[in-house]
């Protein structure tokens, strides 16, 4: 186990070492302005000279997008399950879900400060949102793509809904619902940001936020690096997870 | 609890859609309770829709289907079953996947660990208890399904050619501990297979199938006592048997030696 | 005793607007006079205002006063409380080479505005005052934080901004001269404090000292003071990493939409302003004429007066 | 197939009236402001007052995110094939992918305006961003489900790499990619809106912008509401496709 | 295209893993060009392992195992499977499917649509030549595997218990049609059986496998005449095979009457 997992870690980095250097280069030969886009040396040192600082609003934008895609995973499976399972709720609640899901969060984010206040809920509220209706939709193509004749032997056994659910529908979606955490997290990260744009004092949204206005452009990137950063580590922490929840399948597969 | 008897009159199947085909087409069979019953019938007669239907998977287009009494309409109670291919969760142990009929009764899995190993030591399978179903050969899956339709004792047990895969000794020897075993249970079996000395070896009766679609073409009672050693089948009324069968297939015209089927 | 808590959302993350704000706290201001306030960035003014006037989350908000103007013609219950830039500070920021004086030499340039800003009903009746209609210009609508950087990389030929905020930070890329709508006609108050009336009606005392306090740095400030206000916003924000030398600037060009008469205190609101405002507003249907313009504004509650004593200890 | 069409549409209609006059009721009853929450009955009222205007914008819209919405399709298959295709791939380029997927649009699509202008291209090229990952994902998740005894057959048929791809792996992956492509519409369409707030004349994004400067929420609600109505209609267009393209599957599975 | 020869030399397969089965151990096998090689074995013991390493889809662990003379690295040239279970593509109808190997070969499907009807007509099909997988009977998804092996007359045809699903009569039917079509185009066949008649019946040669980690117990040349017409079945010749091979399953030690494997 040791092995690959090394050795992936360090050729993402490669390749990420790759990019920045590719684009110092393009930077400083097309002498775009630094205030449109900075040099990633520049990033780097800003980075490193205060990393306490950045930490501490990158851990608060890492919690906050955890609490809303736990949330959005709970609720997902629910309402996937709840429309996979209902005919009644596929017809009359789904629509309702996928109109809701296509208005953007970001132009209704300030009322969720109005009904939730400056705290951590509403960016909760805000990633939770942005992110569940991806869990919905692959929990939905994951119970629908349970082979039926293991849906079969579950209903001859007469298993009760909550057993098959748990012993056999939720197994054999198990694969598809990873697929939809793996874009739902990167989802509920943006959900995060969106919030902390409207209010909040901490977070990198704060931070981008504060230093769009102050023309920081080096802080912003700073802080977007820390964002794609936490959306690989998060991804990775769930390719992870994944392997250790499905270990019916072969490795190589994944 | 008590076996269940299954009674089939004028059963026709139809498959939805608009090239729906019919499998089935006025079914008649009685199956007493405790019997076993072997079906034989040429590929794609109906056979496998038969045992849907009767355990509630499928919905039988006319006719009335009732097991112990009652009309089918959903899994009677019960029910154990071999589907033809092994049907087995690919996210359980070989071992999780007997117990889940167990698990699914809401009994208590502690108490069917001997009976589980039992089992795996019947059907060779017990250096493979741990393993996924993924890294078993056809013939162990089968088994390894078969195990899973036999551990909760089914009043009535439905197989789809359990042993298609496996090969003739090991068949023998499950052929030989089937019969052991539901001599114990005395449960109801509806036992599909297209080994016709196995029809006549396992049952009380073997009702053989018309081509598509499929109804009872002849019901022949075996007459032989039980326990029946495997060493029956070499004695001339087991043969006489398996020769009526064997006639009548031929009659059903399927066979010339050109080999082009005429049906 | 115990301080009486008032929260506080602002209009921006920090600029030098603020400058008072902060240097109460810095003073201690407000803890001498028993308030505990706690400032919170915002995401512009409009948002501003429809938080502080429809969630308890804040007690006041310092925001631009016209979209507060308007939210209350359209129901929703906020008032101004004081008001401290009392000319319009939107404009237009040209190139100082373009030889552009007014709305007049516009034809055929590329104008950057936000949609969703303040500006953008006014480019009609700004145009007009050159004689100009819309389709005699390029219009290019970009977001806030956008819109300063594209003019000042040259992809617009001039922008409408707000700017006492943006004139400082651009020229530095693009030397740059602003045209104040205010001087086409196009007058109405811009940043004070906003209360919902509810809240006010509750603790209008705290809010009217808080207000009267703010306004009462405000005059300290432009007493000389400019660079103790810089410092204080730089020591409020320590993280901000803010450039002193165009919050200087800022606090500068500020200071010239103030434009209070000789003898009037800072931060109160003048009748006059208002009748001001609400003709401007509705000249380009931004708010009816229902209402009169006292409507809009909590009279007599500034008091800077009352703590002449405290600043000039 | 029309009974089924035509009565899951007046299902999906009949839950939405039920949805909006519960709105009206409840907003009513509990007093909350028009101008933070407007009565659907005003939003109805105005749509219908101004439909011609409406439409235009509500057309611009759904002309961009059908734009990024195909790009990412395109994209999103060729990047998850890549992906799943090479190690190489999937060891350097992948996580840089996942990576920038977690920059947050909002933040970076000044950028956009800068590099590309103020035309359509900015917005298309958002709408491709946020969309194409959750192509990727169910792209990837989708090949990485083809049986791998489906697989075999091709193997040892010696079947051309573009003709396994054709005939084997996609349309095995095709279920996946219908999933991924549900969660992506509606994304598409935030990321056109979020272009559109960045810099626009026209379209929904632009007419939110715009009322929002100017409190008039029954506007805002209004295009939000379009936006609910397109981004439901998408989806049906895809479920719609997705019938006719896999035509093996079971009627009743979708 | 000439049928190719397979050689396999003390292949050794163990599958990966901590717990990875041993399949084959010391598998010594020469499979001559052209001929017609059955194969006989315990379930479990590796039948299936062997042929998916000649079709190049296992790598083996130790050993040498050459198909046409050329070492097996990855799929070699002109080979046809049939595998255990159908695999058959969930999203072609049955005549696609068949045509899978003409499209994979870059030959023109309109030459082989009279092929396939015969192919579909010998096989019972021609009703279903439209029809998804999903739409058949066991027996006939594996009959529509066979017919996509047999389309493009592979010098080398690997077949994996082709028939288990199918009735004795229908079973009886395609062996005919098999040996038919394997004297017109005289490929190399493996063909791996659990019926001990099928094999000798087919066989130039059989082999028959030890239990995991198999091996090649015994080989058996079969000295019948060709054609064989299926009566050779009750020739004492034939019967003296199969009893052969019978009492050396027996020797293997897999079978008592209470039939509780020993192995
Ligand atoms: N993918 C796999 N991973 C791990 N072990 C495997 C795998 N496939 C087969 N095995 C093991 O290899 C052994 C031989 O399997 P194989 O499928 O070759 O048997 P077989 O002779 O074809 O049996 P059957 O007649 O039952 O099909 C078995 O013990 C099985 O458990
Ligand atoms: N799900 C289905 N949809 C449509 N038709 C089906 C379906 N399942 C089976 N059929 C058709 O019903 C007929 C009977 O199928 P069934 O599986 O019952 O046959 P069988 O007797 O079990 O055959 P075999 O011995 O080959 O397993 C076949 O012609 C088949 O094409
Ligand atoms: C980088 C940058 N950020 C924000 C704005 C928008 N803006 C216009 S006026 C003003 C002051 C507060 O209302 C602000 C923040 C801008 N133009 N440039
Ligand atoms: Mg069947
Ligand atoms: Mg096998």
């Amino acid at each position: 186990m040791k092995h690959p997992v090394v050795s992936s870690i360090l050729a993402g980095l490669a390749s990420s070492v790759v990019l920045l250097v590719l684009w110092e280069v393009l930077a400083r030969a097309s002498g775009v302005r630094p205030i449109v886009l900075p040099l990633p040396s520049a990033v780097l040192v800003e980075l490193g000279a205060e990393w306490r600082w950045y930490l501490g609003h990158a851990g608060y934008t890492t919690m906050t997008t955890l609490a809303g895609f736990a949330l959005s995973v709970v609720g997902g499976v629910l309402i996937g399950t709840a429309v996979a399972s209902s005919r009644r709720c596929e017809r009359f609640v789904y629509p309702l879900v996928v109109a809701l899901n296509s208005v953007p969060k970001v132009a209704v984010a300030p009322l969720f400060v109005i009904w939730m206040g400056t705290g951590a809920e509403p960016k909760i509220a805000i990633a939770f949102l942005i992110a569940v209706f991806a869990i919905i939709v692959d929990t939905l193509h994951g119970l629908r793509s349970v082979p039926q004749d293991v849906l079969d032997v579950a209903r001859v056994l007469k298993g009760r809904p909550l057993a098959v659910f748990w012993k056999v529908r939720l197994p054999g979606a198990l694969p598809s619902i990873a697929a939809g955490m793996k874009v739902a997290v990167s989802l509920a990260l943006v959900g995060a940001i969106v919030g902390e744009f409207v209010s909040s004092q901490r977070g990198l949204g704060y931070v981008i936020m504060s230093a769009q206005g102050t023309f920081d452009t080096v802080r912003v990137f700073a802080a977007l690096l820390l964002l794609a950063l936490i959306g690989l580590l998060l991804y990775g922490a769930l390719v992870w997870a994944e392997r250790a929840l499905t270990p019916w399948r072969a490795n190589d597969k994944h | 609890m008590q076996p269940s008897s299954v009674l089939a009159k004028g059963v026709r199947k139809q498959y939805p859609g608009p090239r729906g085909v019919q499998a089935l087409q006025g079914v008649d069979a009685e199956i007493g309770a405790g019997r076993f019953v072997s079906i034989l019938g040429p590929s794609g007669c109906g056979k496998s829709t038969l045992l849907r239907c009767i355990a509630g998977l499928e919905d039988i287009s006319e006719g009335t289907l009732t097991v112990g009494g009652r009309a089918v309409d959903g899994p009677p109670d019960g029910v154990g079953i071999v589907f033809q291919h092994h049907a087995l969760l690919d996210w359980r142990s070989i071992r999780d996947n007997i117990l889940l009929p167990i698990e699914f009764a809401g009994k208590r899995v502690a108490d069917y660990t001997a009976k589980v190993e039992h089992l795996l030591r019947m059907t060779g399978l017990q250096d493979f208890a741990d393993s996924y179903p993924r890294e078993l050969s056809g013939g162990m899956r089968q088994r390894a399904a078969i195990c899973r339709a036999l551990v909760d004792d089914p009043p009535l047990l439905l197989m789809d050619e359990p042993f298609g895969a496996l090969d003739a000794l090991t068949r023998d020897q499950m052929n030989a501990e089937l019969q052991r075993i539901w001599m114990e249970t005395r449960n109801t079996v509806v036992f599909v297979t297209h080994g016709i000395a196995e029809a006549v070896f396992l049952g009380d009766e073997v009702l053989v199938f018309s081509p598509r679609p499929g109804r009872v073409a002849h019901r022949f009672v075996v007459d032989l006592p039980r326990p029946r050693p495997l060493a029956v089948r070499e004695t001339p009324q087991f043969g006489q048997y398996v020769g009526e069968i064997r006639r009548l297939f031929g009659q059903m015209g399927l066979l010339d030696e050109t080999g082009v089927a005429t049906a | 005793q115990a301080l009486e808590p008032v929260k506080v959302r602002l209009d921006w993350t920090p600029w030098a607007n603020h400058a008072a704000l902060h240097l109460a706290q810095q003073k201690g201001w407000y803890r001498q006079s028993g308030l505990d306030v706690t400032l919170e960035d915002g995401n512009g003014s409009v948002t501003t205002v429809q938080i502080v006037g429809s969630s308890n989350a804040f007690d006041i908000g310092h925001a631009a006063l016209a979209p507060a103007m308007i939210a209350r013609d359209k129901g929703l219950p906020v008032k101004a409380l004081a008001v401290f830039l009392r000319k319009n500070d939107i404009g237009m920021l040209v190139p100082v080479d373009s030889g552009i004086t007014g709305p007049a030499q516009l034809k055929g340039k590329k104008i950057g505005y936000t949609a969703g800003s303040l500006e953008a009903p006014f480019v009609d009746a700004f145009l007009a005052a050159g004689k100009l209609k819309r389709d005699d210009v390029e219009l290019v609508n970009f977001d806030a934080a956008s819109k300063a950087t594209n003019y000042a990389v040259g992809r617009t030929d001039v922008v409408f901004s707000t700017i006492p905020f943006v004139l400082p930070t651009t020229s530095k890329a693009r030397p740059s001269r602003a045209i104040p709508f205010a001087d086409f006609g196009l007058n109405m108050p811009s940043f004070g404090l906003v209360v919902s009336e509810a809240k006010f009606a509750e603790r209008g005392e705290v809010l009217a000292k808080f207000a009267s306090i703010v306004a009462r740095t405000w005059e300290y400030i432009y007493a000389g003071h400019e660079d103790e206000a810089v410092d204080a916003i730089v020591a409020q924000r320590p993280q901000a990493r803010l450039d002193r030398a165009v919050l200087r600037a800022q606090l500068d060009t500020l200071k010239l939409f103030f434009d209070n008469k000789p003898g009037e205190r800072v931060g109160v609101p003048q009748p006059a302003d208002w009748e001001a405002a609400v003709k401007t507003l509705s000249s380009v249907q931004l708010i009816g004429t229902s209402r009169p313009a006292s409507d809009y504004y909590v009279p007599g509650r500034v008091n800077p007066a009352a703590f002449d004593a405290l600043v000039a200890k």
